[in-house]
């Protein structure tokens, strides 16, 4: 498990092969990337600035990939978060699972983005023409957030 | 007692202050979201009831009934939005 | 739209960067590597092939991306599907969607998936210590590609 | 009428053939597995009803009561691995 917040960019292909080179137990690899846009709720975003909570946010993703490989056998995790000053089409976060088989790996991997979207402190502000803005809390990030929720 | 007292994101700008140590008479994180709201001005505005944020204690979200324990680093923030 | 079937090796990283590179529309990378895995139903697998259908295969990968393109707002999609030997820990398939949501990037990859597993013409003929064998097909992949015919 | 009839995977080596032209006189994908089931022997066991194969007329994947038009590609392939 490897869990870093960082300013620096990420490289999607040197994790992947980090996490599975030599093994031969693997099936499937699922990865996210989320990249920031250049258009947010109609408006143009010249770039975009990541605060979060140091301390607590490792400890809280750290939470998360505990839950997913509670959910789902899997085999490793990387969660790589980037905060600061971002421009459009610049990476902001990395989650790649690594499993036996694919359903799994696909599970855990949306699971760890719809609660990280949710439960680990990260606020983003954009810079748009007509100024700086916090972006809001999306309705559609709760409800996709909830579907994980065991009755 | 003392509590630490750290405040992020559109919360930090509103208040004009990223952390502060104060002293605390309650014992639940509704009783010092009520002791900050006595401040009025921004104070009562940003934590009214009904207004979304969210509190932490010592790196944990709670519910505002949680117990705040003496020397707790408290976090009073935004509803997140990364990823 | 990229489709490709190839006995080379292939590479996550500069496919999705050939995917990204130079937009700022996408919000959303959702990628998916299978592996060849060194035990498979209990027994050691020292190798595998791909056979292949030439011809119908590069048009039924064409008509599955046609179908997630036509369910979800996709902005780009790649699929590399190799054939011929691998050994276990080589890479098999490679399917790379963006769009500007992560819930339709992570669909679309997972229904192409699960559609490729069912409707593709490939198959795959392991090495074993008892000697070669062809991999039957799974319930378990029928059973992932019903989830998503609608009703 | 003529067929080019395919086999891939585990049916090619069964039958030991890969590709063949062949004269058929029926009209459907059924009317073609019944005329290869008459040649007996691997060919009678493989195709008998009940076993998975999967029948492509023109590279597309068909119903058995699916017509067969002249000239057709025809593949027969047991149910797919890849991915």
């Amino acid at each position: 498990m490897k869990i870093l917040v960082q300013s620096e960019a990420f490289d999607l292909g040197a994790e992947v092969a980090a996490l599975s080179q030599g093994r031969t137990d693997i099936g499937a690899i699922a990865s996210f990337v989320g990249l920031a846009r250049g258009m947010n709720d109609g408006s143009g975003v010249q770039a975009m600035t990541l605060e979060h909570y140091p301390g607590m946010t490792e400890k809280a993703l750290a939470r998360l990939v505990e839950e997913a490989r509670s959910r789902w056998t899997l085999l490793d995790v990387t969660v790589i978060h980037r905060v600061g000053r971002l421009l459009p089409g610049d990476s902001i976060v990395l989650v790649v699972v690594v499993s036996r088989h694919r359903g799994e790996a696909f599970a855990a991997c949306e699971y760890l983005m719809d609660a990280l979207k949710t439960r680990a402190p990260f606020w983003k502000k954009e810079e748009t023409q007509e100024g700086e803005r916090w972006v809001e809390a999306r309705a559609s990030d709760d409800a996709a957030a909830a579907r994980w929720i065991e009755p | 007692m003392k509590l630490h007292v750290l405040y992020f994101a559109r919360l930090r700008e509103r208040f004009g202050v990223a952390e502060e140590t104060l002293d605390f008479t309650g014992a639940t994180a509704a009783d010092l979201i009520s002791q900050l709201q006595a401040r009025g001005g921004v104070w009562a505005e940003e934590l009214a009831a009904g207004r979304a944020f969210r509190v932490a204690v010592n790196q944990d979200i709670v519910a505002l009934d949680a117990a705040v324990p003496d020397q707790a680093e408290v976090a009073i923030f935004p509803p997140v939005t990364g990823g």
